[in-house]
Order: C-alpha cells, then sequence, then structure tokens
C-alpha cells in the first residue's frame, strides 16, 4: 500500500486548540497592556455570545434541543437568543438555505453588528447537504456569507452544537486586535455587509459572491467515467 | 452592649463614611462632594444589583426550567481557571456590549435614536432620589416624595415611545403605541392602589410611610400595611400595576418577543440595547423598592428582636426578594393582548383601587374598635374587597373556563 | 375565582426551582463536554471503514471497491475509485481494493443505506460527533485513511453488532477455507489423475459473496 | 351534515378587506412577518395588513424552505427515499416513514408482519407524544411565556427521543421503516423502558395542565379565537386535531383503519367551538388517548420477525402503476401519491402535506383578530416548514 | 360505494355532452380513475360533491404529473402472400410516430360524510407548451387552493377560474417549471467532491483543464 500517494488532506477534525504557548508568546509580543486588553475583550466575547433566534430547518429543532435543560447552552452563556438582528453576535444557519431564503440569510447578516460570527449547523447549511441538487437549494451557505465554523451531521447532536460553540469560542479567544492576522471585523477594508443576490429568471443573480467563496481546489483524481 | 454599639454604628456606617470624605474636602466643594457621593454610592449599589439581576434572573429562570443557568464565563485572563459558577457573566455581556458595533438605521430619527436610551435611564434613575434605603439613608428627604416617584416614573414610557417612533420600523412602531396605551391605562391603579397608604399614613413622605409600620404586635407581628386587608388588596393591585408599568411578563406587550420581534427595542444594538436592558431593570427595582416601603414596612425588620441587624440590609432583602418574585411571575406566565390588558386596567384594577380606597377610608373610620369589634373591622374590610373581587372577576372571565369534551368511539 | 389558574401555575414552577436542587429528574442537564451522556448502542454518525489490522489500515480494508454504497447513497456522498491490480483479502482470496475512497461528512446525511445495502460488512457508522471544522474541504472531505478505522474500535462502539458480523464473517471463511480445500483436493485428484487439464481453468476461490 | 348548504356555499369569494382610505381610521400598516420571524415556525412569511392591531388582509408566502424534495425523490430509488421523508416532518420521522412505506407497500403489494404493524403503532403513538407536547409548547411560546412550558415539553421529549436513538440510532432522523417491515428489532430492555415512559407520561401531562389549562390568561388568550366552521374546514381539506378541534369526527386511524388500529380500543376526542383553545385540547386529549393505545400494545405486542423475509432492500422495483397511501399522522392527513414505471425509481412522487393544506383558512381564521392572535392560531394550526415547502 | 363504471355511467348520463373515460391502474394497488375532459370538469366535479349518493365533500390531494412526448416505434406486421405461391411471408413494417404528451392534474377525492373514497379523477391538459389550460377546481373544493397553486409553478398548467394564481414555492421573478421531466436545472456546479453519474457529467464542465504534463500525484495504481 505504501506505494499510493499520500493524501494531501490533514489529519481527519484538526480541532482548534487552546491558546498554545507559542500563541502566548506571540501575545506578549504585542505588548502586556494590549494583550490583556486583548484577553478581556475575548473573554467579554467568547462568554457572551447571543445567537440569533432564526431556524431555517430540521437543525433548528435541534438547535432549540440545544437550549433546552438536557444541554443547556445557557451554561455558555448563549441561551439569549435575540430575534432582532440588531443584538445578535452569532447566526447559526441552522438548516437548508434555499435559494429563495438567500437574500434574506445575506440581508439577516447585513443587518447584524460587528462582530459578528456564523456557524454553518448541519449538511444542508454547509453544502446544501443532501438537498445538494436541488434546483431551489443553495449549496452551502458560504457562497454568500463568510463561514466560521462548519458543523456537519443531518442533524448534528446539540452536543456537537456546543462543541461547535465551543470551538467559536476558542477562535474567538486567539483573535488579535492589531496586527497583521487582526480580526475580521477590526480591519475596516473588510468587508461586513454583502451584495444580496437577486431572484433571476432562472436562479440566483449572481448564484455565488466570489469575495466571499473559494471554491475547494480539485483533488487529483483520474476521473472515472 | 457591644453587640448594639456595632449595630449602632452599621446603621450610621455609610453616613458616617461619607461625612468623613466630605470633611476630608475643601469646604467650598462640600456640598457637591456630598451630593456626588450620595449619586456614586445610588449608581453603585444598584448598578451591581442590576448587574446581577439578569444573571439571577437568568439562572433562576434555568432553575424553573430544569436547567442550570449561566455557569461557565470564569475570568478573563486566566482561561482554565475557576468558572466561579458563572459569577462573571454579567461583565462578559457587559464588555462585549460596549465593544459592539452600534448601528443607526439609515431612516431613522437620528437625534431621538440617540437621545431615548439615554432618557430612559436617566428617567429610571432619577426615582432612587427619594426611596429610604435605611434609617438614616434618605438622599433626598422631600415632603411630596411620592408624587416626584410616580412622576419621574411615568417619564420613562415616553422614552419608550421615542424609542419606537424613531427606530422608523413597523414593529417599534406598534410597540411605541402599545406602551403609551400600557402606561396610560395603568398609570391610574398603581396611583389609586397607593392612595389608601397616603390616606393611613397622612403623609406622602415615603420616609414617615416607613416609621408608619415600624411597630409589633407581641413584638415579632409587624404592622406592616400588607398585613390587613386594605394593605393586602393593595399590595397585589399594586404589584399588577407594578409589573405592567415595568413592561414586565404577562404584560411585557411592547417587547412582546413573539409578535413583535423585539418592539421598540429591534432596531437598538450594542450599548444602546444594553442602556434600555438597564433601565428595565432600575425601573424594576425601583418600584420594588415602592412597594417594600409602601407595603412591606420599608427598611423595618419583621421582629422586634431583628433590629440589630442594619435598616438598609433589610431594604436590600426585601427588594431582592421582590425582584425574585417578579422573575418567578415571569417564568410562568403568559402575556396578554392588548385590548384584554386595558379592559384588565379600566374594568377591573380601576373599580378594585376606588373600593379599596373606601376600605381603607373605613379602617381608619374604626381604628378605635378593640376587642371583639377588632374581629368585626376585619371581617367586614375582608368582605368589602374581597366581593367586589369575585363580582368584577367573575364579569371578567365571563364565558372563559375550562371545557369537557366529548369523544367519537368510532 | 379570578387568579386560581395563575397560583396553580406559579405553584407548578415553584416545585420544579425547588426540585431542581434535590430531584435528578426536574435537574436534567447533562454537562457537556465534562459529563457525557452515554451513546447508545445503535447511534451512527458518518460511516468509517474497517480494517482486520490495525497496524496495516490500508492493506487489510474489507472494502472490495464493489460501488454498492457509492451507487445506493441517497445524497451521492461517496466517491469510490476501483484499484487496477488486486489483493488476497482476509480469506486469502484476491479482490480489489478501493485506490480512492472519499466520503464528504458535509453532505452526509447520515441515513445508514450504506451500511445496509453493504455486502462484505465493509462500511459501518461511527460515533464520533464532534467534528466542527473551520474548513469546509479540509476538514470535511475524509478520505480513505481518515475513514479507516480498526475491526477492534467497532467491537468498542457497536458490540453486539460486532459479535455478529464476526461470528458471520469467521463462518464464511471457514466454509471458503473448506471449499478451497475440497477445490484443492479436487484438483490435486484431477492432477493425479492427468486427465482433462480444462478442470483445473475454473478457479476454486471465486465463489465469494459478490455484489 | 347536509350537503345541500355545501354548494351554497362559495370558496372563491375571498375575505372582505377594508381597503379604502378612511379618513376616520386612517392608513393601514402592512407588516410582512417572516421568513425570519420568532413565532413563524421556521422560514413560512406572512404579509399581513393591520388596521391598528387588527388583521384586515393576510397573505401567506411560502417556498422559503422548498428543498424540492418530490425531484430529488424522482431522480433516486424508492428506498432512497426513505431518509429524505425524515426530513419531511422533521419533528415526527417515524409516522412520515410509516406513510412512505404505507404509500410503497400499497404500490408493490408486500406485506408486513404482525410484530412490525405493533411497532409502527408503537413508534407512530409515541411520535404523536413528542409532536403533540412540542406543539404545546411551541404554542405557548407564541402566547409569551418565558419558553418554560416548552422547555418541560422537550424535558419529555428528549426522553422519547433517547427511546428513538436507542432503536434507530438517530434522534430525529430514525430512518426506520423499510418495505415489508421495520428495520430493527427492538430489545426486551427497550420495550420495557419504553413502558415505562409511557406510564409515566400522564404525570406530566397532568402536571402540564395544572399549569396552564385553566389558567386565566390562557382562557382568555385562546377561547373564542380563530374560529373555524366544521364545514368549510371539510371543503379545504383541513384534517387532523383542527379538523376534530370544530367538532367533525373524521381519524383516518378509524376511518382507514390502517396498520392494526382496528384492534385497538381507543377514542377520538372532539371539539365543539373551533377556536384555539379546542385545538389546543384536542392535542392534549389526543396524547391521553395515544398513552391508551400504547399501554394496549406493549401489552399484545406479539413476536415474529418484524420484516418480511419476502422483501428486498436493494433492486426494489415495484409493478407499474399507481398507489396513495394516506394516514394519520399527527398534523392531520399524510398521504404519499407514487407512479411507478417499473423502474428503480418512482416516475411520480408526491406528498401530500397536512400542514400546508391546514393553512389554507389561515386568512379566515385570523381575519378580525390582533397580531398577537394571528400569531397563537398559526401556532395552534400546527405547521412544520419542512412539510409546508418540502 | 359504486364502481367507478357506475359513476362514470352516471356522469356521461346526466352530462351528455361530456367524455369521461375509465383510466385503469393495472398495479397491484388497482386505484383505477376517471379521467374527465376538460371542457366539463368543475360541472362534472361540482356534481361528484353534491351527488347524495357519492358526496365526495372532500379533495384530499391535487398534483400535477408531467407526460413528456414520447417517440413510439409501431411494428406493422403485414403477411404478404408470395406471388411465387410458396409460405406467406411477414413482412415487418417500422414506423415512429410521436405520441404528443400532456400535463395531467390529478385529484383523490374522499367522502368525509359517508367515509368512502377514493375516487381519482385526471385532467388532461392538450399538449405541454401552448395549451396547457385547465379548468380550476378551487370553487368546488377549496382544498385544491395551494394544491393548485403549486401545480401551476412547477408543472405550469394554468387553472382557470382559479381566485389567486401565483407561483406558491418558487419566486415570481422564476420562468420555469421545475417538476417537468425536461427540466433542466441552473448550472451552479463547481468542483464536486464526490460526484458520479449525472452529477459528475455536469461537474465537469467545471473542472480546471487539466495540464498537459502528468502531476505528480495524478497515476493511481
Amino acid at each position: 500500500m505504501s506505494e499510493l500517494p499520500s493524501t494531501p488532506l490533514p489529519a481527519p477534525f484538526p480541532a482548534a486548540g487552546n491558546i498554545t504557548d507559542a500563541d502566548r508568546e506571540e501575545l506578549r509580543r504585542h505588548g502586556i497592556l494590549m494583550t490583556s486588553l486583548e484577553e478581556l475583550y475575548n473573554w467579554g466575547r467568547s462568554n457572551s455570545i447571543w445567537p440569533l433566534q432564526f431556524g431555517l430547518a430540521c437543525c433548528a429543532i435541534e438547535m432549540i434541543a440545544a437550549a433546552t435543560a438536557r444541554f443547556d447552552i445557557a451554561r455558555f452563556g448563549a441561551e439569549i437568543f435575540r430575534p432582532s438582528p440588531r443584538q445578535a453576535d452569532l447566526m447559526i444557519v441552522s438548516g437548508t438555505v434555499t435559494k429563495k431564503m438567500a437574500p434574506q440569510v445575506v440581508r439577516l447578516w447585513n443587518q447584524m453588528p460587528e462582530p459578528k460570527y456564523c456557524i454553518a449547523m448541519g449538511a444542508c447549511a454547509i453544502s446544501g447537504g443532501p438537498f445538494k441538487q436541488g434546483y431551489n437549494v443553495l449549496k452551502g451557505v458560504d457562497r454568500f456569507i463568510p463561514v466560521d465554523i462548519y458543523i456537519p451531521g443531518c442533524p448534528p447532536r446539540p452536543e456537537a452544537l456546543l462543541h461547535g460553540l465551543m470551538e467559536l469560542q476558542k477562535q474567538i479567544k486567539r483573535e488579535h486586535l492589531t496586527g497583521a492576522d487582526a480580526a475580521r471585523h477590526t480591519r475596516p477594508e473588510v468587508p461586513s455587509e454583502f451584495p444580496i443576490p437577486a431572484y433571476g429568471a432562472h436562479d440566483l443573480e449572481p448564484t455565488m459572491n466570489p469575495a466571499v467563496w473559494k471554491p475547494a481546489p480539485p483533488l487529483p483524481r483520474s476521473g472515472k467515467a | 452592649m457591644i453587640i448594639a454599639a456595632i449595630d449602632s454604628y452599621l446603621e450610621v456606617a455609610p453616613l458616617a463614611w461619607r461625612d468623613a470624605v466630605v470633611q476630608w474636602c475643601p469646604e467650598p466643594t462640600q456640598w457637591l462632594v456630598h451630593h456626588l457621593i450620595t449619586i456614586v454610592a445610588i449608581l453603585a449599589v444598584f448598578g451591581t444589583l442590576f448587574a446581577f439581576t439578569p444573571l439571577a434572573e437568568r439562572k433562576l429562570l434555568g432553575r424553573l426550567q430544569n436547567r442550570l443557568g449561566p455557569n461557565r464565563s470564569g475570568l478573563p485572563w486566566w482561561q482554565n481557571g475557576p468558572k466561579l459558577w458563572g459569577l462573571t457573566q454579567p461583565f462578559a455581556d457587559a464588555v462585549k456590549a460596549l465593544t459592539k458595533e452600534d448601528i443607526v438605521p439609515a431612516a431613522a430619527d437620528k437625534l431621538l435614536h440617540f437621545l431615548a436610551p439615554v432618557l430612559i435611564v436617566a428617567f429610571s434613575l432619577l426615582t432612587f432620589a427619594v426611596l429610604p434605603f435605611g434609617r438614616h439613608l434618605v438622599p433626598v428627604g422631600l415632603d411630596a416624595a411620592l408624587l416626584y416617584f410616580f412622576a419621574a416614573g411615568s417619564a420613562t414610557e415616553l422614552a419608550i415611545f421615542m424609542a419606537g417612533w424613531a427606530s422608523r420600523n413597523k414593529y417599534s412602531l406598534l410597540a411605541a403605541m402599545r406602551a403609551l396605551a400600557q402606561v396610560i391605562s395603568y398609570e391610574l391603579p398603581l396611583i389609586l392602589s397607593v392612595v389608601p397608604i397616603v390616606l393611613i399614613a397622612g403623609t406622602l413622605s415615603l420616609q414617615d410611610i416607613v416609621l408608619a409600620q415600624g411597630f409589633w404586635t407581641f413584638g415579632f407581628l409587624p404592622h406592616w400595611f400588607v398585613f390587613t386587608p386594605w394593605g393586602f388588596a393593595g399590595f397585589l393591585l399594586f404589584l399588577v400595576s407594578a409589573l405592567a408599568e415595568s413592561n414586565r411578563s404577562p404584560f411585557d406587550l411592547p417587547e412582546a418577543e413573539s409578535e413583535l420581534i423585539a418592539g421598540h427595542l429591534t432596531e437598538y444594538s450594542g450599548f444602546k440595547y444594553a442602556l434600555f436592558f438597564m433601565a428595565e431593570y432600575f425601573g424594576l427595582t425601583a418600584l420594588s423598592g415602592l412597594g417594600v416601603t409602601l407595603f412591606l414596612g420599608g427598611w423595618q425588620a419583621p421582629c422586634a428582636f431583628l433590629q440589630f441587624i442594619p435598616s438598609w440590609l433589610w431594604f436590600m432583602g426585601k427588594v431582592i426578594g421582590m425582584l425574585l418574585l417578579f422573575i418567578w411571575i415571569r417564568g410562568t406566565l403568559l402575556r396578554l393582548r392588548i385590548d384584554q390588558l386595558t379592559r384588565l386596567a379600566w374594568q377591573f384594577m380601576v373599580p378594585l383601587t376606588l373600593i379599596n380606597l373606601g376600605n381603607a377610608a373605613f379602617w381608619s373610620l374604626t381604628a378605635g374598635w378593640t376587642g371583639p369589634l377588632q374581629l368585626v373591622r376585619w371581617g367586614v374590610s375582608l368582605a368589602i374587597i374581597v366581593i367586589p373581587f369575585v363580582l368584577l372577576g367573575r364579569r371578567l372571565s365571563a364565558g372563559r373556563h375550562p371545557r369537557t369534551y366529548r369523544y367519537a368511539a368510532s | 375565582m379570578l387568579g386560581s389558574g395563575i397560583i396553580n401555575g406559579l405553584i407548578v414552577t415553584a416545585k420544579n426551582f425547588v426540585g431542581s436542587y434535590h430531584d435528578p429528574k426536574r435537574m436534567v442537564t447533562v454537562q457537556y463536554p465534562e459529563e457525557r451522556a452515554k451513546l447508545p448502542e445503535n447511534y451512527r454518525n458518518f460511516p468509517f471503514l474497517i480494517t482486520e489490522n490495525a497496524t496495516d489500515p490500508m492493506g487489510t480494508l474489507r472494502c472490495v471497491a464493489c460501488q454498492i454504497c457509492e451507487k445506493e447513497c441517497p445524497p451521492q456522498c461517496i466517491y469510490i475509485e476501483k484499484s487496477k491490480d488486486k489483493k488476497p483479502d482476509a480469506t486469502g482470496k484476491p479482490q480489489l481494493y478501493p485506490a480512492v475512497f472519499a466520503i464528504d461528512t458535509s453532505v452526509c446525511m447520515s441515513c445508514q443505506i450504506c451500511v445496509e445495502v453493504c455486502p462484505f460488512d465493509a462500511i459501518k457508522m461511527d460515533q464520533v460527533f464532534e467534528v466542527a471544522a473551520t474548513d469546509r474541504f479540509t476538514g470535511l472531505l475524509l478520505d480513505r485513511e481518515q475513514l479507516a478505522k480498526p475491526n477492534s474500535y467497532f467491537h468498542e462502539i457497536h458490540p453486539t453488532d460486532a459479535a455478529e458480523v464476526d461470528t458471520r464473517l469467521a463462518t464464511e471463511r471457514q466454509a471458503a477455507e473448506e471449499k478451497a480445500k475440497a477445490a484443492a483436493a479436487a484438483k490435486a485428484a484431477a492432477a493425479a489423475k492427468a486427465a482433462a487439464p480444462k478442470a483445473a481453468v475454473k478457479p476454486a476461490a471465486e465463489g465469494g459473496p459478490t455484489a | 351534515m347536509s350537503v345541500s348548504d355545501l354548494s351554497s356555499f362559495t370558496p372563491s369569494s375571498g375575505p372582505t378587506v377594508r381597503a379604502v382610505k378612511d379618513p376616520f381610521h386612517g392608513d393601514l400598516l402592512e407588516v410582512s412577518m417572516g421568513p425570519q420571524h420568532p413565532s413563524t415556525h421556521g422560514v413560512f412569511r406572512m404579509v399581513v395588513t393591520l388596521d391598528g392591531e387588527v388583521v384586515v388582509k393576510l397573505k401567506p408566502v411560502f417556498g422559503y424552505l422548498h428543498r424540492n424534495h418530490e425531484k430529488i425523490a424522482e431522480n433516486t430509488t424508492y428506498l432512497g427515499s426513505m431518509p429524505y421523508t425524515d426530513r419531511l416532518d422533521y419533528l415526527c420521522s417515524m409516522t412520515t416513514n410509516w406513510a412512505y412505506a404505507l404509500a410503497v407497500e400499497k404500490l408493490a403489494g408486500q406485506a408486513v408482519p404482525d410484530r412490525a404493524q405493533y411497532l409502527r403503532v408503537i413508534l407512530a403513538e409515541m411520535t404523536r407524544l413528542v409532536n403533540h407536547s412540542c406543539l404545546v409548547g411551541f404554542l405557548f411560546n407564541d402566547l409569551g411565556t418565558s419558553f418554560t412550558p416548552l422547555l418541560y415539553a422537550f424535558r419529555e421529549r428528549e426522553k422519547i427521543l433517547d427511546l428513538f436513538e436507542a432503536l434507530s440510532g438517530s434522534r430525529m432522523m430514525c430512518n426506520f421503516q423499510r418495505f415489508g417491515g421495520c428495520r430493527v428489532d427492538p430489545t426486551p430492555e427497550w420495550l420495557a423502558a419504553a413502558s415505562r415512559l409511557v406510564d409515566n407520561y400522564p404525570r406530566f401531562l397532568d402536571e402540564y395542565e395544572t399549569m396552564l389549562t385553566a389558567n386565566e390568561i390562557m382562557l382568555a388568550r385562546t377561547q373564542g379565537i380563530g374560529i373555524l366552521d366544521a364545514k368549510l374546514a371539510v371543503n379545504a381539506g383541513i384534517t387532523g386535531p383542527c379538523l376534530r378541534a370544530s367538532g367533525y369526527n373524521y381519524d383516518l386511524r378509524k376511518v382507514d383503519g390502517y396498520g392494526f388500529y382496528p384492534r385497538f380500543d381507543f377514542k377520538v376526542p372532539l371539539g365543539a367551538h373551533g377556536d384555539t383553545y379546542d385545538r389546543y385540547m384536542m392535542r392534549i386529549l389526543e396524547m391521553r388517548e395515544s398513552v391508551k393505545i400504547l399501554q394496549q400494545a406493549f401489552r399484545d405486542l406479539p413476536g415474529g420477525p418484524v420484516m418480511d423475509p419476502k422483501a428486498k432492500i436493494r433492486g426494489f422495483r415495484p409493478k407499474a402503476g399507481e398507489a396513495y397511501g394516506r394516514i394519520e399522522s399527527p398534523k392531520g392527513e399524510l398521504g404519499f401519491y407514487l407512479i411507478s414505471d417499473g423502474t428503480p425509481n418512482p416516475y411520480r412522487y408526491r406528498v401530500r402535506p397536512p400542514s400546508l393544506i391546514n393553512l389554507t383558512l389561515l386568512e379566515e381564521m385570523c381575519l378580525g383578530h390582533t397580531i398577537a392572535d394571528s400569531v397563537v392560531i398559526l401556532g395552534s394550526v400546527d405547521i412544520v416548514l419542512g412539510e409546508v415547502d418540502r | 360505494m359504486e364502481s367507478l363504471e357506475q359513476i362514470r355511467d352516471r356522469l356521461l348520463a346526466r352530462f351528455p355532452g361530456a367524455t369521461v373515460t375509465l383510466v385503469t391502474n393495472p398495479g397491484v394497488a388497482a386505484e383505477h380513475s376517471l379521467l374527465l375532459d376538460a371542457a366539463h370538469g368543475a360541472e362534472l366535479a361540482l356534481f361528484l360533491r353534491d351527488d347524495p349518493a357519492l358526496q365526495l365533500d372532500y379533495c384530499s390531494n391535487a398534483t400535477g404529473v408531467d407526460w413528456p412526448d414520447k417517440e413510439i416505434t409501431d411494428v406493422k406486421k403485414t403477411t404478404v402472400p408470395d406471388p411465387a405461391g410458396g409460405a406467406p411471408k411477414v413482412v415487418e413494417e417500422k414506423t415512429k410516430h410521436v405520441e404528443p404528451g400532456c400535463l395531467e392534474a390529478v385529484y383523490h377525492l374522499y367522502s368525509m360524510a359517508l367515509r368512502h373514497g377514493p375516487v381519482v379523477i385526471r385532467l388532461r391538459t392538450a399538449n405541454r407548451s401552448d395549451q396547457v389550460k385547465l379548468p380550476s377546481l378551487t370553487p368546488v373544493w377549496r382544498s385544491c387552493d395551494f394544491q393548485e397553486r403549486e401545480i401551476y409553478d412547477l408543472y405550469g398548467i394554468v387553472f382557470e377560474g382559479h381566485r389567486d394564481l401565483r407561483r406558491l414555492l418558487m419566486w415570481e421573478e422564476f420562468k420555469d417549471h421545475p417538476m417537468r421531466k425536461d427540466y433542466v436545472d441552473p448550472d451552479d456546479y463547481e468542483w464536486e467532491p464526490t460526484p458520479h453519474a449525472a452529477v459528475l457529467e455536469r461537474a465537469k464542465a467545471h473542472y480546471p483543464v487539466p495540464p498537459a504534463a502528468t502531476p505528480p500525484e495524478a497515476p493511481k495504481p
């Protein structure tokens, strides 16, 4: 078997770990005050993620289940599901985004104040999932808005959503306020609002936002008939 | 003896500390420092209380719903440190709210949109000026404190209307209209429900009203107004009106999450939203403080022998108890509709408060009845309020009752 | 009387509040991630491939690249390319193996149909659900190496099912061996007879389970 | 009900709308509720015209979750559509599975063993418990509670989902029924646990009812609101608890007697007023009847296989023809209409969604009520968007 | 309930100008149906609803079916006597003709009052392109309201007499009728990680042109 070419993919499901010592060193280099501020800031945001009360399909039920007594997303300070996008920090795209719904999803995203995050929950939100080949199904919400965490599953268990939320918290805790790798919301040149696709005669126009969507590089395969 | 000394020191401790600071300042600024310290103290104490009330609400609601509530926030700068039972949650929320982008809708009335959250916090803070927090702790000893309280308190609804109008959002507009209807309907029963107190105590000064409740039968039965028939009825009426005035469930119509998204708050983000949040809890705390002052003996201890505990602790304890009651009600009840809300006010609350006023008059006239007459006094007074309650209640819920159903076997 | 219904409701919630401190039925929170409810044996999330030998996972895949699962998968999330050569499988029979076996977990709907249709018990459902990733393609598109998990792992997560499969495979293997032995004996006999060389043309071991 | 008065009825005349500009009342306000709204149960949208707070016009807008289930199913094998049916009505996948299996079995003439029939009844009734308790929870959310009843309902739902997960491997998307039986045979421990749960369920219902059924605000908010006339309801194809709340006795478990329902002793609760309160109570009473059915089923569950040995999993090709199979799903009549042309894929695959058709009269029910009532009426109809839009 | 033949006969007797055909269902379910002519569809439906013996007051399901044009090869066998006096020869003559397709609306009717059913009725359009009008049965059964809008949306059958015939599921600007068999969905494919069959074909168009030189990892064993 050794003659097979090694895969270009990294290890399965790379886990976003805690802040490593190297990260800390990096933080120190920014200066201790900045680091402390940064940590306070990141701590505040990561412990007070209010999701948008916004359910699309099946996954929304598991999202609600994550807020119920058994799983209790409140433990993470994230049970305040705000129905108004103005007060939400996190958009959990929980379910199939249809082409008819896509403009509304983008509009909601534009209405959310920075810093904002997006979790694509479930197969449909990531890639269209089982409904991928449908004529009215968007093949992944990341064609129009940037996604921070992808949670596969159909639907993911509520624990998986909690896990995704914890991954997001870790990601927020690693963000920088300054420097080359500063967080998206601190950089004015990075767009926070995105053009809303229009309903066309056959499809959405445009079908994707090239500023957001980076298609995968095709893997080397022989391409069978 | 020592206990008594410590007690009397604790009682005046806040004042003593303030005076110490004031004396340390140069003479011409002393009056300013004196008032500033008072203001800062109120802001600090009730600010802290505000910080923890939403946390308590979230935890208590969690417990009501068989779950835990926030418990994992921990500390900044100490990532894997203790979780501190989530006690730092409010600070995380505050940090987040402060650093959130502030969006003003393009179509909004910019000035009103900005003014509304500022005004609502200002108005709700003004009411704290007249509450007697302890035996010696009265920020402003107004003679007409009660009038001042209602005047300042009802201005918050104006701010809600401003917020709803300025947002240029249909949901906000509906909420603004609801808020106005609600405040006009419930201002009357709220004031009428406390008039009996004025009648009995013979004063509008809140401190004097508290002092009027500072007696005990046998040393452990407090003479709080809530323990009289008219007082109890008045307390319940006050409670309902207070819930409506502070837009709390079951009267949270302006916010009405399931109908109007977030009502007047729909277009507010970041810190402006936090200000509304703050004002809601300040208003709630102030109304709780008023309820405690008027009906629950204010800073008075429930039993004579418990007086060694400083009076301001009693006050705070009672206020917190009232807040928990509000949260409990929120965790259980559902929301009324706007027409039912106003009907409740005009057809039920207003008549009952008026009858209760007569009841208090009766109580005041029969103050001399003793012995077996005392029983008659209680009986008559109870009847005066219970019979109209039952009759009006029947009228209010006419035709609505749990039903029985038939079954088909096939 | 007006208000009695409201008071009843308040009593119920108060009971739940008090109960949450002492009654496990009224405090049902499982504090993930520190506490975890035990997953039932049947729980399924994403498929994985079984290898016989953990030390040589790619060499001992049970999968023979028959592509039935690829065809039956309703959302079409499986991609298989057959190998060009054959390798002996567990029973020693030369079989094809998947040169490429990819599952897109961002499409998979966890329906278990691939498991049901697999005639070789080569694909089974995994129970790992903590799979959140920050990149859709590198994190969620799993290839052969990431999918292969040893049979012992299968025993760990689905003990009943795994035991059944092992017994079944053992009987099949035994049957195959006996058949092979019989065939070999027949062949030997035939060779001994040194007549009709055509008898040996038909390979004996090709009667295993096929699609 | 006589038929003559039905024919006089003209459904084409729309509801009256106060469209004229009335200087006395001011302008009408058009509010678009949804597709993102806390009370539209997903991505449903209502364009509501308000006169003050009163609804004078309500236009439902669908399609925000139209994910082409029927088209995909026509390009998939019969078996391949089974997991998709889970995602139709994602609160009750067991009943949608059954409805589809029933239609295919009718199409192919496939027999089902006794044990599987009993198991299907058990799972369908447990699904009814899940669906109705969740619905009631959501309804109270629409009525303005702070999630408490919903969370109590979900607490019970979790217990049932645990059982579903232990049996089928997934909490929500069970993918459990097959053409000719069920996929897995439950263990005795599972049956014992399920039976225990069912025996304890009435206690939860009692607590729930104590908490809310006689609540004065609840009565004021629901009684006399959103009245649905039985004649109109029949003509508009309203089925399930909504129809029975209007007093019309039509329950497919009794009418069609599909599965083994004729073997069970249960009654059908009927409402008298057809208002929101009746629709709520129908759910509560049906749950109590479901408990009775479940207790009988656990008592009488026979042994034997759960899958017809002659049934085919792969290469399933029914003879050319068509069939319409329907069951009483918790939401109403759920039907599958299949046309086979003898190939492995159905030629036509159609879902008759009770949620969509029960919304036909939404406007009539909401007119004249306030915006607050209209969300409650919508909540009491019980829709799931996966099924409405498919 | 009467048999479908009886119903057909009664309908024909009542409405002499109408054509009602029995469409048999060869399947196991044997749910046969009645094909009503489009011109009289509404009256016939009203009769079915109001007839005291039938009382089909409940239209459970209304749906569309697309029958595309079919190219049919007819084999015509003619026996030609051999002029030479031998055995007659069988000559096969193959002709192709296109059977015009149609769009079909299928209604499943039940009686709630008498608890019988289903009676399946069908209405067919003349063709699939320009003559796609059918009478709306919404005035008869209100339950067809949304379902007929859905058929209009997905199949393109225009229901005359429907009170509010707009697209139900797709947006207003949408031009196609996606449930038709010849519908081609919009080309939003790209590199698909796990494609096969039709999807692979569609996706291939979006694959980058492979470089002429052999990539280092490309050759698979």
